[in-house]
């Protein structure tokens, strides 16, 4: 049964559409890599599933029902940069924000819920950066931290927008273990891609969007050149042999 | 209680307050709506005279806080509409304040009508107008209104502790982890609305800005912890109230205009001299904190 | 390895910053209550508002008053801020006289906070209502010292208060008002002549700030103010137009300033005034909320009232070219 | 309309009409700067200045005060920057900081010097302040010299304002000197303030550098255009408002001034090309009605096939 079930979505950003008919659905455990051009639409797509962004026409279900109801089992990591890094807080108090969905109002966080969002942070490699600043820390760190935030959630179904663009090469692999671990404990995620030459190692499913779907599925049979092609319209010059 | 205390006493409830509210202030990117809210309170004075046609207190501080609270909404709603922060809050204070003119100049006749009379409060005068609460007795009226917005403002922001650091922090993500950002934004504006207009009866509208303002900032440059940062804030408001106090007395001059510049004082100390991010520490050593750095990349 | 939780850390912050307030409640329970004033027994220390009733009054007084006003001589009563040695002033007066119709604003919490302890009268108040100039919404104009008459009434109110303070000396009280009030008759006199030898159509007095309705009335002198009372007004040009045509429609050779105003506004009516062919000149400065320098002649209510006088009888004097 | 040329009218028109270009341009760089409440601010921070000039010279000479409110208004604009750039406080904050500690020692200095003798310091804290309709022709002059130093200084280095506004790090890279723009902005911006609050007042001052540029932003999304714009909206909200306030009894000119450029703001966020609302939520139903359309269109071929 698909976690996730999208059916002519359509949306407009300012003056021009971003997505026109955007039909496609997910199985639980996959892990997606949401690739394309430029302005094809995909971190709109996100905003626009997680109910951040108007959408013209088309619904989006999750585990069947819609956003409202299940938004305790959806994770978001939104892209890096939109965050006051001067703010008064630490690496463990970003992560335990991940959780203040789940505390309710008026009650305050509990002792077991500072030991999951340590333990998520330890999952990142960034325990012994706790009580650090967030702006004290390098631009892997903070996207380490981010993510640890999504994953203390203990969320069914994930969405990353670009974690791993400017990360540096260490925090790239451990991120990526990280979502393979993920996958293995059944969870879905979809992440936001854009470095073509990693695809077919990182994600097993992928969703080739250029403001509509242009293929979707294993890696193995659609990442193709011709596919790939017509999602980016032939601006790619060479392309590793399918 | 002393005539000296009382004074000290509504001075030190001033910081408190604006010192709590004042962290926020600073950190949602608010601080000028605080200097907006003391123009805009001139529409609500002039509209309130022209309803009750008589200056007196009740009715201007309605009408202080009804124009704060409009204020607030009409920043608010240009802000969601795409206009800056700054520019909105500019747009606003303009516009209210020159229909307020406009409203003395054609209606209010000769009325002896200026702020500074309808409700700009001196605090030297606070001992003088007392109102008897039940079991206390005699307390000065601008005390007891400060003890009463203090204790509101203590109970919303230590119930909704982590979704006032959250919505600061980062408002994309409360808004997907379905918290009500805009709501919270208007009930945080109102408690500005209703600190600002009350701190006005005892200190008037410039210096409720400096205490607003500056104790924050203060607090801001020597901890990174929020919980930190809002207590030393009070206590900085308490600091440069009382330290404002003495200065008055001892150059015999306004102690509101004293409190004021002795918060400049506490935040210069801060600015040169704190650990954390104060210059002096920067200077003194700049290679141990690049280094702190490199080893943590 | 963790600190304390962050929930413990929190509590004790604030029970902090809690146990600082109350040691501030605490410490400093300074003793109140009167200072008794120094010096001689039987003077009766005043403390007046506006030096317009304290100069008069320590006059009539003699030497058996000692009298002090909280504004200086060139601060305006609508702007004024209080100190400390105000307050201290206040606490230490055994009678407090102010001009009331509230000219003091926000003052008036505080007389009768202190009128509680002593004697504290709003002279103009004794002035009977209809005497006082309304505006159409029945706000009252409160420079009333402007009319002599009015202000020897309200000056007597106070010198009743005087004898009640001092019983034994009233007789001498009685004389030296009697003898002040004589000099007051003979400056309107003066005035009322004066001004009377500037014919009708060019007596018209503009100025910036609306406060002289009361002098107007009693020298029969048209008065043209351009920003109204309340100093949050601004001016419109159509009120620089119509008093330039008021201007130019009688000849009126000149226009005044006054020392607490933006001179701007007047200048702006001069020089318009003159592109459509009237000369006017600046009549010179006169004295509204506040009185000269302590010491000099216009430092005196007679003297600031006299100096107001000549340089509007000077100025008009002349015909407008 | 005998009214609308009396010399009076003729210099505030052409006075507000010059400042409001003036300002509306060093107000664009101002919006992008995010200072756009500066003026505000610095009127504020002029009141040490005024009553140090002041109590100095003795009495109350116009030119003298107003140079100490000039001076007092750049060491105020000289902290906000040094705050700013040395520790993470924010823009705002630091303005608001100045502005008020600034006030309150103005305040401290009037109420001493109320007390010490010599006459007539009553009302220093509004004196310098002027307003629109007491303008007079000497005031049309001062605003032509002044707008044409802000003309040059815009036109002059546009390019590299644009380049300097949008990425100072970039531009810095490129041998711009931050510091040395950021000095010729900040000289310029205080002149205009000094100038305007003197000659209309705080608040006409502060509406003038603030809503023109807020206005243009919604027409176009190029800088050049902001500006000519900006000015455009500017002028021709001071002429409005002057006109306005000539023709009715007893009308303020400058708050009909501010009323003036509100109502243009009002206009250019309902119609703005680039952003008004209602351009917006016209695109937005003309693309649901496009869907609408494509989709019978497809119905229509599949029941062909």
């Amino acid at each position: 049964m698909a976690i996730l079930r999208v059916d002519g979505l359509n949306a407009a950003y300012r003056k021009n559409r971003v997505l026109n008919d955007v039909t496609f659905s997910v199985e639980p455990g996959t892990l997606t890599g949401i690739v394309g051009p430029n302005g094809a639409g995909k971190s709109t797509l996100l905003k626009v599933m997680l109910d951040l962004h108007p959408k013209l026409s088309g619904d989006v279900s999750f585990f069947g029902s819609p956003h409202g109801k299940v938004k305790t089992r959806i994770g978001y990591v939104p892209q890096r940069g939109s965050v006051d890094w001067d703010f008064p807080t630490n690496a463990l108090d970003v992560v335990m924000m991940g959780l203040y969905g789940q505390i309710g109002w008026f009650k305050w966080p509990k002792r077991s819920d500072k030991e999951n969002a340590l333990a998520s942070l330890d999952q990142m490699g960034m325990a012994d950066y706790a009580d650090r600043q967030i702006s004290q820390l390098s631009g892997g760190q903070q996207q380490r931290v981010f993510l640890a935030r999504a994953l203390v959630q203990n969320a069914d179904l994930y969405f990353m927008d670009e974690p791993l663009a400017g990360v540096d090469a260490a925090t790239e692999k451990a991120i990526m273990m990280t979502l393979k671990q993920l996958k293995e404990m059944g969870k879905t995620v979809m992440v936001v891609h854009h470095d073509l030459q990693t695809v077919e190692d990182y994600f097993d499913h992928v969703l080739l969007l250029n403001r509509t779907v242009v293929a979707h599925g294993p890696t193995d049979n659609i990442f193709t050149k011709d596919n790939v092609y017509r999602a980016y319209g032939g601006a790619l010059r060479f392309m590793k042999e399918a | 209680m002393g005539y000296t205390a009382w004074i000290l006493l509504t001075a030190s409830l001033v910081g408190l307050c604006c010192g709590i509210i004042g962290t926020f202030l600073i950190l949602r990117r608010m601080a000028m709506m605080a200097d907006a809210i003391s123009h805009t309170v001139l529409l609500g004075i002039v509209v309130a005279f022209l309803i009750t046609r008589e200056l007196s207190g009740i009715h201007m501080l309605i009408g202080s806080i009804i124009a704060g609270l409009l204020t607030a909404v009409l920043v608010q709603w240009f802000h969601s509409r795409g206009v800056q922060q700054d520019a909105s809050i500019g747009v606003v204070f303009t516009t209210l304040f020159a229909i307020g003119v406009i409203l003395i100049a054609t209606q209010a006749g000769n009325a002896h009508l200026d702020v500074k009379h309808a409700l700009m409060g001196e605090i030297t005068f606070v001992p003088w107008n007392i109102v008897n609460v039940p079991f206390i007795g005699g307390v000065p009226e601008a005390v007891l209104m400060l003890v009463i917005v203090l204790a509101v403002t203590l109970v919303v922001i230590l119930a909704f502790y982590k979704e006032w650091k959250l919505t600061s922090f980062d408002p994309a993500l409360a808004a997907s982890l379905g918290i009500p950002v805009v709501f919270m934004h208007y009930v945080f504006m109102s408690l500005v609305s209703v600190t600002t207009v009350a701190s006005f009866d005892a200190v008037g509208a410039i210096m409720v800005v400096a205490m607003l303002i500056t104790p924050a900032a203060a607090a801001y440059l020597w901890t990174d912890r929020l919980s930190v940062m809002l207590v030393l804030s009070g206590g900085f408001g308490i600091l440069s109230a009382i330290a404002g106090y003495y200065i008055a007395v001892w150059l015999d001059t306004s102690i509101s205009g004293s409190m004021a510049f002795a918060t400049g004082l506490v935040f210069l100390f801060s600015f040169l001299c704190s650990p954390k991010h104060g210059v002096l520490a920067k200077a003194v050593r700049p290679h141990a904190r690049h280094a702190a750095d490199k080893e943590a990349a | 390895m963790l600190k304390r939780n962050l929930l413990g850390m929190k509590t004790t912050a604030m029970a902090g910053a809690i146990a600082v307030l109350l040691l501030v409640m605490t410490a400093c329970g300074e003793g109140g209550g009167k200072e008794n004033g120094s010096g001689k027994e039987d003077v009766i220390h005043i403390v007046t508002t506006i030096a317009q009733i304290a100069e008069p009054i320590s006059v009539i007084g003699g030497e058996h008053v000692s009298v002090q006003s909280l504004m200086g001589p060139g601060v305006d009563p609508h702007l004024y801020n209080a100190t400390q040695g105000d307050i201290r002033k206040l606490d230490g007066s055994d009678l407090v006289l102010y001009s009331g119709l509230h000219l003091e604003g926000n003052m008036t919490e505080v007389f009768e906070q202190i009128g509680k302890t002593r004697p504290v009268t709003g002279i103009a108040e004794a002035i009977p209502k209809d005497q006082l100039l309304h505006d159409e919404n029945g706000a009252v104009d409160p420079h009333v010292w402007f009319d002599i008459d009015l202000w020897k009434q309200a000056l007597s109110s106070a010198v009743e208060e005087l004898k009640k303070l001092a019983p034994d000396n009233a007789g001498q009280f009685e004389a030296n008002k009697n003898d002040y009030f004589k000099q007051l008759d003979e400056l309107k006199t003066e005035g009322q002549t004066k001004l009377a030898e500037i014919d009708k159509d060019q007596r018209v007095l503009v100025t910036a700030h609306d406060a002289f309705g009361y002098f107007g009335r009693a020298y029969d002198v048209e008065v043209v103010g351009l920003q109204g009372l309340s100093t949050e007004a601004e001016i419109g040009l159509s009120d620089i137009d119509e008093t330039i045509a008021i201007l130019l429609e009688h000849k009126v050779p000149a226009v005044f300033i006054e020392s607490s105003i933006n001179p701007n506004s007047i200048k702006a009516v001069i020089q318009g005034a003159e592109s459509k062919g009237l000369k006017v000149q600046l009549g010179g400065e006169l004295y509204s909320d506040a009185m000269g320098d302590a010491g000099t002649p216009e430092g005196t209510y007679i003297g600031m009232y006299r100096h107001n006088i000549e340089t509007i009888y000077n100025a008009l004097k002349g015909k407008g070219e | 309309m005998t009214l609308l040329l009396s010399p009076n009218t003729q210099w505030v028109l052409l006075s507000t009409l010059i400042l409001g270009m003036a300002a509306g341009m060093i107000g664009c760089l101002a919006y992008w700067k995010r200072q756009s409440l500066m003026s505000d601010a610095l009127s504020h921070a002029a009141l040490p200045g005024v009553v140090i000039a002041f109590a100095l010279y003795g009495s109350k000479n116009l030119p003298l005060m107003i140079l100490g409110a000039a001076i007092s208004a750049l060491a105020g604009a000289f902290f906000i920057g040094w705050i700013r750039s040395s520790s993470r406080i924010k823009e705002d904050t630091a303005m608001g900081m100045v502005l008020s500690v600034f006030f309150g020692l103005g305040i401290m200095l009037l109420t001493i010097v109320n007390r010490s003798a010599g006459g007539n310091q009553s009302g220093l804290d509004g004196f310098i302040f002027g307003q629109a309709a007491s303008m007079v022709r000497s005031d049309v002059y001062t605003m032509l010299a002044l707008g044409i130093i802000v003309m040059l200084v815009v036109f002059i280095a546009f390019k590299e304002w644009k380049l300097y506004l949008f990425d100072p790090d970039f531009a810095k890279g490129l041998g711009l000197s931050g510091r040395w723009m950021n000095a010729v902005y900040t000289f310029v911006l205080v002149l205009v303030i000094v100038i305007g609050i003197q000659a209309v007042g705080v608040i006409l001052m502060a509406a003038l550098l603030i809503i023109p540029s807020v206005s243009a932003r919604y027409w176009t999304n190029s800088f050049k255009w902001m500006i000519v714009l900006s000015a455009v909206l500017g002028g021709g909200a001071g002429v409005i408002g002057t006109m306005l306030s000539a023709a009715g009894k007893g009308w303020p000119t400058g708050p009909f001034i501010v009323a003036a450029s509100s109502a243009m703001f009002a206009v250019s966020l309902l119609f703005g090309a680039e952003k008004g609302l209602v351009v917006k939520a016209v695109q937005l139903r003309m693309q649901k009605k496009q869907l609408a359309e494509s989709w019978t269109q497809h119905a229509a071929i599949e029941e062909a096939q």
